[in-house]
């Protein structure tokens, strides 16, 4: 463990969120933003391996070209319902929901959200989105494509596709309230002294994230609502028979599911912003913009949709304006990279295992992003669209970025949500094997792409085997690497050594109260006086703030 | 609009009686706008028309002309992500050259090209 | 959260709270500008392919009756916004009234709504199996509430529109799928604003507003000038596409 | 195969050199930041890890031209990319005058593919070397999509409207070519060969129309050939009955009625395949009228007659082998 000169002897508060109230009913009515964001913990992680499950189905079938595990069309619902579960279900409630939830009350230094109340009821959205989307999958599944394409979903599949429809429909509004919630918290919320450029970066990209739910998610419920209503009453908008239009579907999905990218990997930016300058112990490189990048992202990333669509017969003109907009999104994601890896120049780099997580993002994601540049290049797009390049890909950076965010942000926060420490060797090993299996799992893929394997296949050409035996051995240590996490972590919540209020330390206003904090979050509303990231301005943390590599002289721009 | 940020300034209904008639009579302008032939600029002028109904609507019922700063943002916000959804979609159907009125025409010729065969 | 008096636990201050209140329904009401974004997306791109065909749909429409609507509506913004004003001011009595006049109107344009869409069902112009353009003019018998003169009017149009689009009845049922979709959705949101007031009003009759604790008035006030602006761009896009002749 | 670990596909049009010099570029590129990015990690960790507990970084956190170098650097390359990629996609959705235009239907799940001359194909695609070439995109249903990884070309094909796709093959040869947007069960196996031959082979082919065989072979080439076998899978798990000793026998309609299954009920299945439906299966299956001349009818027939029983149905539903049309 790193060092915690000022609580030599840490002790666990006697009164807390987790002990202030007992019973099941404490929990499932409560409007505790640190409870909530438990309750999103358990159902998350649920919907995770429920997920997970399906994507080792997937990988066990493809062993052998022929696939004699599944049917194809269990194999097509296999697919469908991994697709569905990790991106609905897992990856856009993830980050914001469980760890934005707990800790952005806390980093700007308020009692609980704007609208408690609300929240609780977004948790209870996406419960009953679920049980929707559960329901469908267990009676009669759903094979359309977690994208739901038209005419498909509308009129050919034997599915259950209208309450899957519904299910997603329903999330959706779980989302809204959960970005309406943290945008109006980070506005009116604020503790004295916790200007705008003093937030955390969680908190930026939160805000960032936040944007995009509220103004894509209302586009991708109509849409749904629109689809579900094809299906069940014939409305015609995008069904070809009809006189409809199947791209206006597209257009419509991909403005709200482009964007959901972003809230995937933003917040799981956010996470990365806060690990590099506690571990490195320096003030984070370039703040400002850094955050000026979140907001561009959210902001380019809505002018960037049709990139899903250049083989769809769009119009050549709307592709080069499209493919132009998607480079520009490209920069300000090299923009934070660069201002992480310049963080950790002259800082004092430990390698607790956040910080490993946070490597493993940088690596991922770099790969992730920069394969994003073949698919958003037109020529080449032509070759590798809906092929397993795109899968490897969008799985570098959903899971390589964001899951490697979550797992990071977890462990790191874990002492603060349960007050007590992980077995540190045991994560640094899971950090490592997920790292390594991640890649084997999903390298190959990158080359099966540009092999021309499309997506979505139960049965392949054999000459395509080697790398996909590559990517199932991968798995299986991806799944080791996740299972991992998920003992220990309990583990550690009832039983791991007592980690005090600061145990890294770390700069923060959620590390001012106690672990775990108790149910008004501060018992004396909090003035902030430091800027964020500040470790000379704070001899509370009891660090030797003379002793550093070299003393340079500071630049006035922060 | 610094000096009105009072967030209890209160409307008369002096100001309201006079906007709900402005807005009655920009229904009956925009039903009649609707009747003469002004080529491709009839629903110019019907939404244009709109437009002013609903800012007036939106600055006096809802007194964003009060209301803060950022609630102003928040109201451009939606409306420019809502032009961004229409014009970007629809910039891509009217670059296109052959989306208007195109129905299966390869099944015709596919026949046509065995009649003549045969 | 604990609450004291009106303030809840997690605020500091009464001016906080109804500033946060505010500003978390505006922001709400953004997410219904996107989500009513999506279906008028679907209505300008079928509008511009199809222009015969929704002109055809619209002209089908009566637009008395969408018009009496578009004032219904307005007035009662109108009612609702006295409502906002008489809480502010403290006239506790006069906030009921003028809810239940809010009310009152809203339920003449469902009523008027209702005589709309029955007629719609009659004349077999609602998306579906048995969606026929030309139902009227060819059943003169299952439409009785159309004259000869009007039949005859609608029969040139009809010929007219169909030699221009071979396909009109099936781009005619989407300018429906988008008539009924969008209004429909927005009677939906009517229905919801109607429930909030009876709570308003149900509140209002407690004497629970105050001028210095009225925000509920205030945010249902703003939800319900927000569906008046959106039937203020529908009444023109779905009633007056095409009207001149 | 050439090697067990390929990178690259075949290169057999003219687009493909232009895609992999592109990518190639990018590929360079891309390695160059991760290689950057990675010995930069690399070093700090090592120069500026912790060395005593209580240490702090330093003071240094921001630096105007740094930031101002890489938005910039990243931005001008990212432009010449874009512009690069453009112009290769510029000329390929723009299809030269001197075509020879192929219509191509795709319909759930198989290809349907019409040579000028008006020869028919389904699965296979028979095109002349350096000529260039226009497909015509059309779907009988959902979204499919026409994939060529040798030509490095794709382009949907959407109901409602079509499409086109035009290349020039560059190398005699056979090349796989796969539906990539998902269409629903048998997505994975709608695919085919695209037969590139010397043009005279091509003249040759499109005047020949079969060869000498018997027609127990020639009806078996062609019960392969328009995918009869995806879905008449032998052990009856596929979406249509099992022909196994189906002639001769009594067969079950869903209707009630029975008849004994004679050339006239196959040569009527062929043709009206809606006409009667086996029990116990939909009537998913597309009329092959005017697909089949009668000659190639009396040879399925006869093919379909060899077929005998096979008595043990085997469980693995469904599954079909690898690409049809491979054989």
């Amino acid at each position: 463990m790193s060092t915690q000169p000022n609580h030599r002897d840490p002790q666990f508060p006697e009164r807390h969120y987790l002990n202030e109230t007992y019973g099941i009913r404490s929990w499932l009515l409560t409007t505790d933003h640190k409870r909530i964001a438990l309750l999103y913990l358990a159902s998350v992680t649920f919907f995770f391996f429920v997920g997970g499950f399906f994507a080792m189905m997937i990988r066990l079938h493809l062993l052998t070209p022929s696939g004699y595990l599944l049917s194809a069309d269990n194999y097509n619902r296999m697919f469908t319902m991994h697709g569905v579960t990790m991106v609905f279900f897992f990856l856009i409630p993830s980050i914001p929901a469980i760890l934005g939830n707990f800790l952005i009350p806390l980093m700007v230094g308020a009692k609980d959200l704007a609208f408690p109340k609300i929240n609780l009821l977004s948790w209870y959205i996406y419960i009953v989105g679920g049980a929707f989307t559960l329901y469908s999958m267990i009676n009669g599944g759903l094979d359309t494509g977690w994208t739901f394409y038209t005419p498909f979903s509308t009129v050919y599949s034997n599915s259950a596709v209208a309450p899957a429809v519904v299910g997603v429909f329903i999330t959706g509004f779980s989302s809204i309230l959960t970005g309406l919630n943290f945008l109006v918290t980070v506005h009116t919320m604020r503790a004295p002294g916790m200007t705008w450029f003093r937030l955390p970066l969680f908190v930026w990209t939160h805000y960032a994230t936040s944007i995009v739910m509220i103004l894509g998610t209302p586009v991708i419920a109509i849409t749904l609502a629109l689809a579900a209503m094809e299906r069940l009453f014939g409305l015609g908008f995008f069904n070809p028979a009809m006189g409809g239009d199947p791209i206006l579907f597209q257009h419509l999905f991909w403005f709200y599911s482009h964007p959901a990218v972003y809230i995937m990997i933003l917040p799981s930016m956010g996470v990365i912003s806060e690990l590099i300058p506690t571990f490195a112990r320096k003030k984070l490189f370039g703040y400002h913009f850094v955050a000026a990048a979140s907001l561009a992202i959210a902001v380019i990333g809505f002018l960037v949709w049709a990139h899903h669509m250049f083989l769809t017969g769009q119009s050549t003109y709307a592709a080069l304006a499209f493919s132009f907009l998607t480079f520009l999104v490209a920069v300000p994601s090299a923009i934070k990279v660069f201002n992480w890896v310049a963080t950790l120049f002259g800082g004092s780099i430990s390698f607790d295992t956040p910080m490993l997580y946070a490597f493993g993002f940088l690596g991922l994601f770099l790969i992730g992003g920069l394969t994003g540049l073949f698919l958003g290049c037109l020529g080449v797009d032509i070759h590798i669209h809906d092929t397993y390049f795109v899968v490897a890909h969008f799985h570098y950076i959903m899971v390589g970025g964001a899951v490697m965010g979550y797992l990071g942000g977890l462990h790191f926060w874990w002492p603060k949500i349960t007050g007590r420490m992980y077995p540190e060797w045991l994560a640094r090993i899971a950090a490592l094997i997920l790292f390594v299996g991640f890649n084997l799992t999903f390298f190959p893929q990158f080359v099966l792409g540009y092999l021309g394997m499309p997506r979505r296949y139960h049965v392949y050409p054999p000459e395509f085997q080697v790398y996909n035996v590559m990517s199932t051995a991968g798995a299986s240590i991806l799944a080791v690497g996740y299972l991992l996490p998920m003992i220990y972590l309990t583990w550690a919540a009832f039983f791991g050594k007592v980690a005090g209020d600061n145990p890294w330390p770390a700069t923060g206003l959620e590390w001012k109260t106690a672990s775990p904090p108790p149910t008004e979050n501060f018992p004396v509303t909090p003035e902030v006086t430091w800027e964020p990231y500040d470790f000379h301005d704070r001899p509370d943390l009891g660090l030797d703030v003379t002793h550093m590599p070299e003393v340079a002289p500071a630049h006035g721009d922060d | 609009m610094s000096e009105h940020d009072d967030a209890n300034h209160i409307v008369s209904p002096r100001t309201y009686l006079v906007i709900i008639l402005t807005l009655m009579a920009l229904t009956g302008i925009t039903v009649m706008a609707a009747f003469r032939d002004l080529g491709r600029f009839n629903i110019v002028v019907a939404l244009a028309i709109a437009t002013l109904k609903a800012t007036l609507v939106v600055l006096y019922f809802m007194h964003a002309k009060f209301s803060p700063r950022r609630t102003q943002l928040v109201i451009i916000a939606g409306i420019f992500w809502l032009a961004i959804l229409l014009f970007m979609t629809m910039s891509d159907y009217v670059s296109r050259i052959d989306y208007r009125g195109v129905r299966f025409p390869i099944m015709h010729r596919m026949v046509e090209g065995s009649e003549r065969r045969g | 959260m604990h609450r004291t008096g009106e303030l809840y636990g997690q605020f500091k201050t009464l001016e906080q709270q109804k500033d946060t209140a505010s500003l978390g329904m505006w922001i709400f009401l953004v997410t219904e500008v996107m989500f009513f974004g999506g279906i008028m997306l679907a209505y300008t791109l079928n509008r511009h392919v199809y222009f015969t065909a929704f002109a055809m749909g619209s002209n089908t429409l009566s637009l008395a009756l969408g018009g009496f609507n578009t004032i219904v509506l307005l007035a009662s913004s109108f009612t609702m916004a006295m409502a906002v004003w008489s809480s502010q001011t403290g006239k506790k009595p006069l906030i009921s009234i003028f809810l239940i006049l809010t009310i009152a109107l809203g339920f003449v344009f469902f009523g008027v709504k209702y005589v709309e869409y029955s007629q719609k069902f009659r004349h077999h112009l609602v998306p579906g199996k048995s969606f026929n353009i030309f139902y009227c003019v060819n059943n003169p018998a299952g439409c009785p509430d159309m004259d000869a003169a009007e039949l005859a009017t609608e029969r040139e149009e009809l010929d007219k529109a169909q030699a221009q689009d071979p396909d009109l009845n099936a781009h005619a049922q989407l300018y429906y799928s988008a008539y009924f979709g969008m209004t429909g959705l927005h009677a939906l949101h009517m229905v919801i604003g109607a429930g909030l007031l009876f709570w308003l009003l149900k509140e209002s009759k407690a004497g629970r507003y105050t001028p210095q604790w009225n925000t509920p008035v205030d945010l249902v006030g703003l939800y319900w000038h927000f569906v008046d602006i959106v039937w203020i761009y529908l009444f023109p896009l779905l009633y007056l596409i095409d009207r001149h002749k | 195969m050439q090697s067990p670990l390929p990178f690259f596909p075949e290169q057999a049009s003219n687009f493909a050199e232009n895609v992999d010099i592109l990518f190639l570029f990018i590929l360079v590129t891309c390695v160059f930041f991760v290689v950057l990015v990675a010995a930069l990690v690399t070093f700090a960790s090592f120069r500026y890890k912790r060395k005593r507990t209580g240490e702090v970084g330093d003071t240094v956190h921001s630096n105007m031209v740094l930031e101002v170098g890489w938005t910039l650097i990243p931005l001008i390359l990212a432009i010449g990319m874009f512009a690069w990629g453009a112009a290769v996609y510029v000329n390929f959705r723009t299809a030269p005058k001197d075509t020879l235009d192929i219509y191509v239907v795709g319909k759930q799940w198989m290809w349907k593919l019409q040579q000028p001359n008006g020869r028919k194909e389904i699965n296979e695609l028979h095109v002349p070397v350096n000529r260039n070439i226009k497909l015509i995109l059309g779907s009988e249903d959902v979204i499919h999509n026409f994939y060529v990884p040798a030509f490095r070309v794709k382009m949907d094909v959407v109901p409602g409207r079509y499409n086109t796709l035009w290349f020039r093959p560059t190398k005699i040869g056979k090349y796989h070519f796969f539906c990539s947007q998902y269409c629903g069960t048998n997505h994975a196996v709608m695919g085919g060969w695209v037969t590139v031959q010397d043009p005279a082979d091509y003249a040759a082919w499109l005047s020949d129309e079969g060869g000498d065989v018997t027609p127990v072979a020639a009806g078996e080439k062609l019960f392969t050939q328009l995918a009869c076998v995806t879905c008449h899978l032998a052990n009856g798990t596929g979406r249509g009955p099992s022909l196994n000793g189906v002639y001769g026998a009594k067969v079950l309609f869903a209707d009630g009625s029975s008849a004994i299954a004679d050339e006239a009920y196959i040569r009527e299945s062929i043709l009206q395949p809606k006409a009667k439906i086996v029990a116990g299966f939909q009537p998913v299956m597309p009329t092959f009228q005017g697909l089949v001349t009668e000659e190639q009818i009396l040879n399925l027939t006869a093919y379909i007659k060899s077929l005998q029983p096979q008595p043990v149905p085997t469980k693995g539903a469904g599954v079909a082998p690898a690409p049809t049309g491979k054989k």
